[in-house]
């Protein structure tokens, strides 16, 4: 155990921490926004962020990046990038989409045991895994390292690279467009209004189908941007890759209260800095106990997670 | 005093800002049927949560045969003698009719897993003795020609009955029933009227919530009146019918005061 | 809600075999189940092209994945199926049971059989540990609170020393000789006789608390939590026991499962194996004790038998649970509550 | 005729909640179906809004089946229901609840303004509340919430779900007050309530439901004044 680290690189691992966490939250969004709707854990979600991350991997093939090349220019990288970001969100987007088609809707319909749903989930979520482990050969796959990361400028120990200042800059406005959707628009509100109250949400015309489409839509254009910020700051992917992240970013979710958007953010940041700190007090291996600890230890004092709605409260 | 077996003194509960009962003060006496009425909303059902554990009161007392129960689980003030039924019909639907009333009779038992997997002499008596007194009740309640088909399918008025027999195998001292009659016809009602003096009759107190006021008038040995979590009227059925404050609270016969 | 239902005939096992069952005497009864369970018994020398898999030995399939794969199951169904409780890290006292057998039959030389005895003791006593705060969450709050632990059992045992951290465990004892049947590492069927054995005293600890009153109060609380609560039910007690029990069932199982790959590796323990659990009792029909367990035999078996297809297995694998979760959501065999009749005056059921 | 229904029967599972009933409802009017608690009264609403589907029978509105038509798109037809217990969206404000009424029309935001001003006029308290979270709202404020928002689709037929349930006698009298003047707006109006006395006396014509099946129809002042019924419903009487 080491507490000197956390003194003298506070700065660093909070930067990070708060980078990490903006990943997860995008991840995590989607697992909260399928659950206001559904009242159903996604369990394929993370296969739907792995998609993105092989997607991302496949445009850079195409445009002829190997991994051997200098790092490219401002301009041009931003135009890459942001061809990445469109194709691994409308990649992830749409695989969400039929995702709710072969797997949830026609149990939903038949008003099927929750468990079922889960376990439908489980099976299409073997099915992308082994998918992509046959594509991919089971191997490690090299993003290339389209940007300098060299720090551009340091707060205290922090380094401000290129990478991390995009995934900042690109998951908060993000996270901001996200709120404009479900605020602004007419199936933003429906989603809203499934999630408070289903029956009283059809009888005021929303088309809770086509509201359901809509949140499997969103939940998977943001596991596909967050892919390609995910691919940027680790420069990896192998097929397996959801699992890990999908476990974080779903503990995240119930953290913070899972169903509510609000609390999924805060729930991703406060995972993200807290994996950062136990990795460096106990180290990397004991992350993840940590982690799940303090879980344990915030829903036993709060069971609903930290903001978790009363709404749900069983009534007798 | 002490023919009070419940009695709920100066009962305040509140829900976050919202103040669902306020000093409220009842009680039900041995051998009698007492009746809580008031609108819908005024408080009535959280009186049957507070007093059977479910919610702990903000303040006040709720004592069973002088015994302070606030505070203890469920369970626990059921088998000290508190039973209840639900406003909307809660059985476990996919359990015989017998298996319902035996898992309340089961609560008076002693036997316990290890006992019930190496079946003890113990546990073959308890059985003996849930299935017995469930079929007695089945019996009593007039719906043994039940007893083996699941609780969902039963008709409604059985499934009502239902619900009172699994109450009564706790062989409480005070009986909670909430709402009794809702959905009932008005013969059904007069026969539910009988069937509740014969429990009445039998040895067991009863606490009614009831809408249906000329069933609650005809059986009721006093009558309390919720509203606004606020007790605003206690007496004898001709008492309440006459008081001017429950006619406007509850009665709503208002301006065209026909 | 345009429910557009395709009309299936309505093939239904349980009340098939339900009623043959209901009209049969006593004695018909007794020879039926020596039948069964003489046949299961004679089973690993049933390797014909039929039962056969092509490309593993089919004693060793029968073991694992098949038989352990049943075992685990009945044990995951008295809490999930039985009680209600979503328990999404089984794989926890799996786990828990196999580090016991490892650890103490490698360093300390105990016997297999104290083992499986400490194995699931030990299983028992996380379970109380676990389940004493984490039980009064439900749902999901509950599945991820014991998905977690299953990952902090993995997590534990690669970091730290006496369980050889991840480079696990080798050398493993086997069981010694039972009565002249000997265990040996090129030889599955004794072990699958074993795990059969414990199947079956399973089912019959299962069936005798399900009929009893343990078993009414498991299923009040699934049904219908707080009026369990009200109806005099220590929901908490129950709940826990449903989980202890669980828990000692897949203790035992991985104690057995160590004795015969003699080396284990924290790896073996992630959460697949949970969720391939829970599969195999919502698949079978979760509740239903005969369903769960032909359940597990059949995902334990496809994949086996669908060798032939090599790689691309699982996903035909994952593929097929999709199809029959819609076809089929209540699972194979559901759970489904047969009438009863009895004596108007005894309350004690009559045969028809 | 505005809404017809016709032998209809509802069911769930091996229960039938409704055993055949016809009822009508004619342009301008307040119809008001009274009965005890199950009797059948919001099935046959559920099942009017489409939220259940009959087992037998008809529902034409404005001479049409509606049968096929999806529940969502009922509220374009020209049926909006505010429902048993309020259906107030707890995490939305009042306006936004307000402009969930208006959900289904895809020019929901022409004539927002005044379909806002109508509301506040009919109910100024919700004025005053507009930014406040539905579900910090009073009962009363709720139930006014809920017809308001019902209100914005401009339905022709206003399906009312006991709104006077776990209301104060003043509030009570106001509601019904605003029904009445919902009526004189041009609105017909289905009112289910338990509070019979109220219902019977500004109702146009009322059905007296018990258990699934319609025992007696009338006039509702004629009703009012039937020994039966004040027996059974208002415990007053003989």
């Amino acid at each position: 155990m080491d507490f000197s680290i956390v003194v003298s690189e506070f700065a660093s691992l909070v930067l990070d921490g708060i980078v990490v966490g903006a990943i997860y939250a995008l991840v995590a969004l989607g697992y909260t926004l399928v659950y206001g709707v559904l009242r159903l854990i996604n369990f394929a979600h993370s296969e739907i962020f792995m998609l993105g991350t092989f997607a991302c991997l496949g445009v850079t093939m195409l445009l002829g990046y190997t991994g051997f090349e200098e790092p490219i220019g401002i301009g041009l990288f931003l135009l890459t990038f942001i061809l990445i970001t469109v194709v691994a969100a409308v990649a992830s987007g749409s695989a969400a989409m039929l995702l709710e088609v072969v797997a949830y809707r026609r149990l939903r319909r038949k008003g099927a045991n929750r468990l079922s749903s889960l376990i439908s989930a489980i099976g299409a979520s073997f099915f992308l895994v082994e998918l992509f482990r046959l594509l991919t050969d089971s191997k490690d796959w090299d993003f290339p390292r389209l940007l300098d990361k060299n720090s551009l400028f340091e707060v205290s120990s922090a380094y401000f690279t290129a990478d991390k200042l995009v995934v900042l800059i690109g998951a908060f406005g993000l996270m901001f467009a996200l709120d404009r959707i479900i605020k602004g628009t007419r199936l933003g509100r429906g989603i809203r209004a499934v999630s408070q109250d289903e029956k009283t949400a059809v009888l005021m015309g929303v088309d809770v189908d086509k509201v359901i489409a809509f949140t499997f839509l969103l939940g998977g254009v943001l596991a596909g941007v967050a892919s390609a910020f995910y691919m940027l700051f680790y420069e990896a992917t192998k097929f397996n890759v959801g699992f890990l992240l999908g476990i974080s970013a779903f503990t995240a979710a119930v953290l913070g209260g899972i169903g509510n958007i609000r609390g999924a953010l805060a729930g991703s940041f406060a995972l993200g800095l807290i994996q950062q700190f136990s990795s460096a007090i106990l180290g990397y291996n004991w992350r993840d106990v940590v982690t799940f600890l303090i879980l344990v230890l915030v829903l036993l004092f709060k069971p609903t997670g930290l903001f978790g709605e009363a709404l749900q409260r069983a009534r007798v | 005093m002490s023919d009070r077996l419940l009695e709920v003194r100066n009962l305040t509960m509140q829900f976050g800002g919202v103040t669902a009962l306020s000093e409220v003060n009842l009680h039900v006496s041995e051998g009698e049927i007492a009746a809580l009425i008031g609108p819908n909303g005024a408080g009535k059902t959280t009186v049957f949560n507070v007093t059977t554990g479910y919610y702990t009161p903000t303040s006040g007392q709720v004592l069973l045969n002088n015994e302070s129960i606030v505070g203890l689980k469920p369970h626990k003030i059921a088998r000290k003698g508190l039973a209840r039924t639900f406003q909307n019909v809660r059985l476990f639907g996919d359990m015989t009719a017998l298996e319902n009333v035996m898992t309340g009779a089961d609560s008076r038992n002693k036997v316990g897993l290890i006992g019930s997997m190496f079946g003890t002499a113990q546990s073959r008596r308890d059985e003996e003795n849930s299935h017995l007194k469930a079929a007695e009740l089945l019996n009593f309640m007039g719906i043994s020609h039940r007893g083996g088909q699941l609780a969902r399918n039963l008709p409604y008025g059985d499934q009502r009955r239902l619900e009172i027999a699994r109450a009564l195998a706790l062989e409480p001292k005070v009986l909670l029933l909430d709402e009794p009659a809702a959905g009932f016809n008005p013969q059904e009602k007069v026969e539910l009227g009988e069937l509740i003096k014969k429990i009445r009759d039998a040895g067991f107190a009863v606490l009614l919530i009831e809408h249906d006021m000329s069933l609650v008038m005809k059986i009721s040995d006093r009558v309390s009146v919720l509203d606004f979590g606020q007790k605003i009227a206690e007496g004898t059925p001709s008492e309440i019918q006459n008081n001017q404050r429950v006619i406007d609270a509850y009665l709503g016969v208002a301006d065209h005061a026909s | 809600m345009s429910t557009s239902k395709i009309s299936m005939p309505k093939f239904n096992l349980r009340d098939k075999f339900g009623d043959w069952w209901e009209g049969t005497t006593r004695n018909q009864r007794i020879i039926f189940r020596v039948v069964l369970i003489a046949f299961f018994y004679i089973l690993p020398f049933l390797d014909n092209p039929v039962f056969g898999t092509t490309e593993s030995d089919f004693a060793s399939v029968l073991f694992y994945p098949m038989g352990m794969y049943v075992l685990m199951a009945i044990g995951l169904n008295i809490v999930v199926g039985k009680s209600g409780i979503l328990d999404l890290g089984y794989v926890a006292f799996f786990a828990i049971g196999a580090y016991t057998h490892a650890i103490l039959g490698i360093s300390f030389g105990f016997n297999f059989w104290v083992n499986v005895v400490l194995g699931m003791a030990f299983a028992m006593l996380a379970g109380v540990l676990l389940g004493l705060p984490a039980l009064r969450l439900r749902g999901d709050y509950l599945a991820i609170i014991t998905l977690g632990f299953g990952e902090i059992v993995r997590i534990v045992a690669i970091n730290v020393n006496f369980t050889g951290g991840a480079a696990g465990l080798a050398g493993i004892p086997a069981p010694p000789n039972f009565f002249g049947v000997e265990f040996l590492v090129d030889d599955p069927r004794p072990f699958y006789w074993l795990v059969l054995t414990l199947s079956l005293l399973t089912i019959w600890a299962y069936m005798r608390l399900t009929k009893r009153r343990p078993g009414r109060a498991w299923e009040a609380i699934r049904e219908d939590e707080d009026v369990a609560e009200f109806m005099g039910i220590a929901t908490t007690k129950y709940k826990l026991w449903a989980f202890v029990l669980g828990g000692a069932i897949g203790g035992g199982a991985g104690a057995v499962y160590a004795s015969q790959v003699t080396s284990i590796v924290p790896e073996l323990f992630d959460l697949n194996v949970s969720i391939m659990i829970l599969a195999c009792v919502v698949f079978g029909g979760m509740g239903n004790i005969w369903g769960v367990a032909f359940g597990a035999a059949l995902l334990g078996y496809f994949p086996e038998k669908l060798r032939f297809l090599s790689d691309t297995r699982i996903l035909f694998f994952g593929l097929l649970m999709v199809v029959m979760m819609n076809i089929r959501p209540d699972g194979i065999i559901p759970r489904k509550k047969r009438e009863k009749v009895y004596d108007k005056n005894t309350g004690k059921e009559v045969s028809r | 005729m505005l809404l017809e229904v016709k032998d209809l029967k509802v069911s769930y599972g091996k229960i039938e909640a409704i055993k055949g009933i016809s009822l009508k409802v004619n342009k301008g009017e307040i119809v008001t179906l009274v009965g005890a608690n199950g009797a059948g009264k919001t099935t046959l609403l559920k099942t009017i809004s489409g939220i259940l589907k009959p087992s037998a029978g008809v529902i034409n509105f404005e001479d049409k089946d509606i049968q096929g038509i999806a529940p969502h798109n009922r509220v374009l037809e020209g049926l909006c229901q505010a429902p048993e217990g309020r259906g107030i969206f707890p995490g939305m404000t009042v306006l936004e609840n307000l402009e969930m009424g208006k959900y289904s029309r895809p020019d929901w935001k022409n004539e927002l303004a005044e379909d806002l001003e109508r509301m506040y006029t009919l109910f100024p308290r919700l004025k005053e509340r507009q930014n406040q979270a539905g579900g910090t709202l009073s009962g009363g404020e709720q139930q006014m919430l809920s017809i308001g928002r019902a209100l914005m689709s401009r339905p022709r037929l206003l399906l009312l779900d006991e709104p006077s349930m776990g209301l104060a006698p003043m509030f009570i009298q106001q509601i019904f007050k605003i029904i009445r003047e919902i009526q004189s707006q041009g609105v017909s109006i289905l009112l289910v309530e338990q509070n019979a006395a109220q219902a019977l006396s500004c109702a146009n014509r009322a059905y007296i439901l018990e258990t699934g099946n319609i025992v007696k129809e009338g006039a509702g002042k004629d009703l009012l004044n039937d020994d039966a019924i004040k027996k059974a419903y208002l415990g007053t009487g003989a």
